[in-house]
């Protein structure tokens, strides 16, 4: 109890403190998810329809391994692709290892399951009417497809915030790939993390409300954008 | 010719759905599509929409052979629109989902505004551009995904009961516009219809489905019937509550208790109020439609079941058929056909 | 009934493997389970003063001090030792090689603008580390955060160097990474010798990082046990704790941490034997 | 691509070898990411059909709100808990800290929010004449929400899938909750993190392939579960 | 009385879509319900069967106000089922649709077994208990959706359009299902309908909607016109292609330029073939459809728009009414309503 009062309190302070380094961290923890979040949905969502709306052998076996691939630990995720971007590794010359573009990537692989497993789940509830009625009106396959997700955006849209809460509350790949390092790759996260390990549990949790924030004042944003219609129901 | 399908089949799960030896349709034409509950109309009506491929069999449009590549498929697919029996519509307002087809197709704004509002106006939902096209009555659903097909001006336009739910007065516009389109645009229409005293009026040529196969049989005077007894060189079999029918013999090997027979409406013969006659079968009704239907005469007799007779306009004329008459009339053996 | 001892402890007696060796023993002897919870030395000690844990196994001996003293700790009983040493690139750009102490080394590192990792995480091995650069000269910030606890504001500290620029890298993470870290950049770092000598030579690929400066008394690193104080948290198992605590400076275990051996070398110090 | 080689044959040689600490270590992963995912489901899909389907003020906020904790980092949750179930906490007494309930908690409170949002979203796509069918044929509230569930199991099924994959992967609350005590709490993400940690690249890799082929198997049986029909669209 | 509205509206976004005075269902009857697409027939069939509340005014449910608790609710719905105008089915198969309104109501396996194969032969869709509801035709869907409803045996049944997109055969079978569930088990029914001629001979009473509220004027004879010139005392429009009516001029007050009429059947006159008339509207048209309603004689009249007439028996065999004869009629004044 005392520690989520105390929490409260600093995290108050923290966020009125106007203190550069928070800000940065902040910046820093909005950038890399957002990029990911935008860069996983570019190429989940379209994935996502194509996998829904084809009839190809082994279209089971690619559902089972996509949902799969939501059980990556994020260990893996970041040992993986730190051996490829290693200064030894096959990308080493790219000086990618701690830095945001890591996290990204990391992120990336993390999220586009997620997104296009939910996008395929949302894609085929939509009435197989939709789809023929754009294709007798004209539409072609692009516009065919872009008529679907739109129909489907709003579990779409739950999806890319789901990938996107789930980014920005990620800690191992932020921490592997981008090296929590001060100023350049610490986000809110690993912020957090570094003030667990030092025992300073409320200035941890005092940040993680501090995200929270953040992540409310975003889906305010989100919700706005996904207009009121979305969810009226019954 | 338009279409030319042939050895067609169209099987859903080991089910054969359609089965067509050869079926032409002509430009310019419109054709009614008739035939019971799931003898196939949607299904041969998306085929020729080429939203579904058949499972065996060709169809050639314009005289080419329809082939399924994406970019052949949305060429095709261009000149044909399709108006579903059950339409469904874009989430967003009426006027969206107007404007979808003329979007696709890349046509400026300017346009679309002036077709788009020229054809909801046609359609009788002028007053509704803004409504969500999700919360519309049954009717001006239907309407709606009619405007939606006429915006783009299509050279075949499919309807798959193009008047159903939809109240009297706009069934009258929908069949003017149908005629309109097709007598100023040859446009070429296929209409799949229960009402086809609608129809009859506009169809060029009328086809008859029968379990996915073309019928020269229409669809009309079927009944169940339950077997009674068997006399000499008949049975007996009940139709509804109280009409029993006498079926020859020669048709009647192995019958179950329950069958379906058709009575052919031309077949059926009325009597002189005083003639004599040796026929098995001989009802009294009273008559309560009479219709025109080109140059012949369709009549409605109630006599327990509701039957159809189909009469030339001499006969028609000679026999005065009046409402509310009470006439007899007699099924010729070879009128009654055992299904 | 099982007799189940919870200790907390640094990851460093966890990850170098020398938990490995003891408690199986330690076990059969006694019958005692030990459950261990591998976390910083901060989060450790913070596990000891919640009462969550029967003993912490930690190395920070001016913290220990004053978890003792705050009555969190019965005692302190020191178990053994290692030593800190400074790691940097083969190519030493900052020619540390030429000076053996320490202080002059970090002296050079902060004039020559050379990379350096900092764990920067309050472990032990920071807090050495910070006391380190303090005792080079090197001018040292102060950075303060308010947080509020109990009620009352304090303020969370923390040094580091003046000037860092972008050379000196603070990375908060255990030591492991900031050794992969440095390798990666080819930077200078303070490291415990047991987690180099495991990256040095049991790892493939192993880090090129090595030994640039090492001994002195100032780079000592002793760990110490304390079992937790039943008249804080009654619940605690303080007679489980003492059997451990015995076993450990006993000669059993003083033995056993004697013989240690990661890749052929020696890691751990006995204090007792 | 070393890494993934070596890993690859490492998982093979774990998985055949037997070995009794493994097995435990799989099998306490199982059950404790098992349990949570049930219990979560149980709270999660009742609550999104009742909000999916009621109408009150300030639902707008509920669901911002839930999308909001979509984005709670594992340290707020470890924290948190940790707060009432150390010894000194309102919990501490019932001994829960450092157990396998402690990580289920932990685990709940991470994916109820997932299942939750995830499961409106399946739900409010529900054609309305749905509910309105079940009504006028007699069903009463309880059978109502169960054939609108069932109509959205492919939705919820996609979310329960989702929120497995996000525990069975998850390390921090582990860590954090359970402790990562050998024989206790250690689970496949914490192993890795700790063989991470110890610099064990390949076994860590390995671990995580182990982890996965598991998950492989899960999902197998979940589609097989799932039916045929979920997935035929077009 | 089965119900009793009294001054009850329901307005969707500050549209009124219903708004209805009074109306009294009686128990035991059928009622046709009918009017316009977008009149409110679904709104208020959707409230009868308590699947929504009215924005303001009351329904009372066999003398009890109906109240919209859980309970009370769930204990009225048991009562009455609503046949949706465009239904949708569980997924799965037809067999466990049917079932569903069995199982909810706790009943046995058995009797479900019993009940549910009963009633899938009465719809005629015997042959498919293990179909994908799904994938059903459009007039099977129907009919599945109709035998969902009658398995439970309501004591109301509202149906929303039973027989559109249905057969013929099997909109006879449905009509007889209706008559007789009515007469044996003095089920009340209120249908909703475009095609009266069809239900009017099984409704008791018939409803016409307009606008949301109740009206006297059938929604037949209604036309869109433009109006021409104005004359004298009288102002020329035309309706459709060729037809002009002449509209007095006291009706006339600030017209604009389109406007719909209304012309009433009953007051349509057949004229002598010689007959001298001072009527401002005589037109000449050909008959093309007479049938029975009831007391009635209606006869369809093309003369470029189709007229329907409505006349006494008497009349009907005084003006020895032919199909594909040419008439001449006029239009009282009286009989044009400018609506
Ligand atoms: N995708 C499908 N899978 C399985 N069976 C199907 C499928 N689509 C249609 N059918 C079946 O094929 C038959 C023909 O369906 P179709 O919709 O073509 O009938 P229809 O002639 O349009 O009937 P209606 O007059 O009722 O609209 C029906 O019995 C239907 O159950
Ligand atoms: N939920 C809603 N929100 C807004 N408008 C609605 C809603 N439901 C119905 N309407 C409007 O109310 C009017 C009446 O609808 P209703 O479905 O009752 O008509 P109907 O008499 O059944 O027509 P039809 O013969 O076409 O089935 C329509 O214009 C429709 O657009
Ligand atoms: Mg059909
Ligand atoms: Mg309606």
């Amino acid at each position: 109890m005392d520690l989520l009062v105390n929490s409260v309190q600093s995290a108050f302070l923290l966020l009125f403190s106007g203190d550069p380094e928070l800000l940065t961290i902040v910046w820093v923890s909005l950038k890399v998810s957002g990029i990911s979040t935008v860069i996983a949905s570019l190429f989940g969502i379209p994935a996502g329809f194509l996998i829904a709306y084809s009839h190809f052998h082994g279209k089971r076996f690619v559902l089972t391994c996509l949902n799969t691939l939501l059980a990556l630990p994020t260990v893996v995720i970041g040992l993986l692709v730190y051996s490829f971007i290693a200064r030894r590794g096959i990308f080493g010359s790219l000086e990618l290892l701690y830095t945001q573009k890591a996290i990204i990537i990391g992120q990336v692989i993390l999220i586009v399951p997620l997104v296009t497993s939910l996008s395929i789940a949302a894609i085929s509830k939509i009435d197989s009417r939709y789809r023929k009625t754009a294709l007798t009106l004209g539409a072609n396959q692009r516009q065919m497809a872009w008529v679907i997700i739109k129909e489907a955006r709003y579990g779409i849209g739950a999806a890319v915030i789901a990938a996107f809460g789930r980014v920005i509350a990620e800690i191992g790949i932020s921490m592997m790939l981008g090296g929590n390092a001060r100023g350049f790759t610490r986000t809110m996260t690993t912020a957090m993390a570094l003030e667990y390990d030092k025992g300073e549990f409320v200035l941890a949790v005092a940040l993680g409300l501090t995200l929270m924030s953040i992540a409310f004042a975003i889906n305010l944003l989100f919700h706005f954008f996904q207009g009121r219609d979305a969810i009226d129901v019954v | 010719m338009l279409y030319e399908l042939s050895r067609l089949t169209r099987i859903f799960k080991e089910r054969t759905i359609l089965d067509l030896e050869h079926l032409s349709i002509e430009k310019g034409k419109i054709y009614a599509l008739t035939g019971a509950n799931g003898a196939g109309k949607s299904t041969l009506l998306t085929l020729l929409a080429f939203l579904d491929q058949p499972t065996s069999g060709e169809i050639r449009f314009c005289g080419e052979r329809v082939r399924y590549g994406r970019q052949q498929l949305l060429h095709a697919r261009r000149r044909v629109v399709l108006v579903d029996q059950y339409p469904i519509h874009f989430t967003g307002p009426v006027w969206k989902n107007v404007e979808f087809g003329l979007k696709v197709r890349g046509i400026s704004k300017k346009l679309r505004q002036k077709r788009v509002e020229e054809v909801l106006e046609r359609v009788g939902l002028e007053n509704f551009p803004q409504a969500d096209a999700h919360k519309l009555s049954g009717g001006e659903s239907k309407r709606l995904a009619l405007a939606r097909a006429l915006v783009v001006e299509p050279e075949v336009l499919l309807c798959d009961e193009p008047t159903a739910n939809v109240d009297a007065e706009n069934q009258e516009i929908i069949l003017n516009i149908l005629e309109g389109i097709n007598r100023e645009q040859q446009t070429s229409i296929v209409v799949a219809t229960h009402y086809l005293s609608q129809t009859r009026r506009l169809a060029h040529h009328v086809l008859v489905l029968e379990h996915g196969s073309l019928s020269e049989t229409m669809n009309e005077n079927i009944f169940k019937c339950e077997r009674i007894h068997k006399e000499e060189d008949f049975l007996v079999c009940r139709v509804g509550k109280e009409v029993d029918i006498r079926l020859a013999c020669n048709q009647v090997q192995g019958l179950e208790q329950h069958c379906r027979i058709h009575i052919d409406p031309k077949s059926i013969k009325f009597l002189a109020r005083d003639a004599q006659t040796q026929e098995k079968n001989i009802l009294t009704g009273h008559i309560v439609q009479i219709e025109q239907d080109q140059d012949f005469v369709r009549c409605t007799i109630d006599c327990g079941i509701r039957l159809h007779a189909v009469l030339t306009m001499d006969a028609y004329l000679q026999q005065q058929l009046m409402i509310g008459e009470k006439r007899v009339f007699c099924l010729p053996d070879t009128s009654i056909l055992l299904l | 009934e099982e007799k189940v001892l919870t200790m907390s402890t640094t990851s460093s007696t966890q990850s170098s493997g020398l938990l490995d060796i003891l408690l199986p023993v330690f076990e059969k002897e006694s019958g005692i389970k030990v459950k261990v919870i591998a976390k910083g030395t901060g989060a450790a000690i913070r596990d000891g003063q919640d009462g969550n844990v029967d003993i912490i196994f930690v190395h920070a001996k001016n913290r220990e001090l004053a978890f003792v003293n705050e009555g969190f700790g019965t005692r302190r009983y020191p178990v053994m030792h290692n030593d800190f040493v400074l790691i940097g690139p083969p190519a030493d750009p900052a020619s540390t090689k030429e000076l053996s102490d320490i202080t002059s080394v970090l002296q050079r590192i902060a004039i020559r603008k050379a990379a350096f990792i900092s764990r920067g995480d309050d472990s032990g091995t920071h807090t050495k580390e910070q006391a380190l650069w303090a005792d080079s000269g090197v001018q040292m910030l102060e950075k303060s955060r308010t947080i509020v606890k109990k009620g009352k504001k304090i303020q969370v500290r923390s040094y580091f160097p003046a000037d860092t620029g972008s050379w000196y890298l603070s990375i908060g993470q255990g030591m492991g990474k900031v050794l992969t870290y440095a390798d990666e950049k080819q930077a200078y770092t303070l490291s415990d010798r047991g987690t180099y000598i495991k990256f040095k030579y049991g790892k493939n690929p192993a880090i090129e990082l090595d030994i640039l400066c090492q001994g002195g008394e100032q780079l000592a690193n002793p760990y110490g046990i304390i079992p937790v104080n039943p008249a804080k948290h009654p619940h605690v198992n303080y007679q489980l704790a003492m059997e451990f605590v015995q076993w450990i400076t006993g000669v059993r275990g003083q033995k056993l941490i004697d013989a240690y051996r990661l890749e052929g070398k020696q890691l751990f110090y006995p204090d007792v034997l």
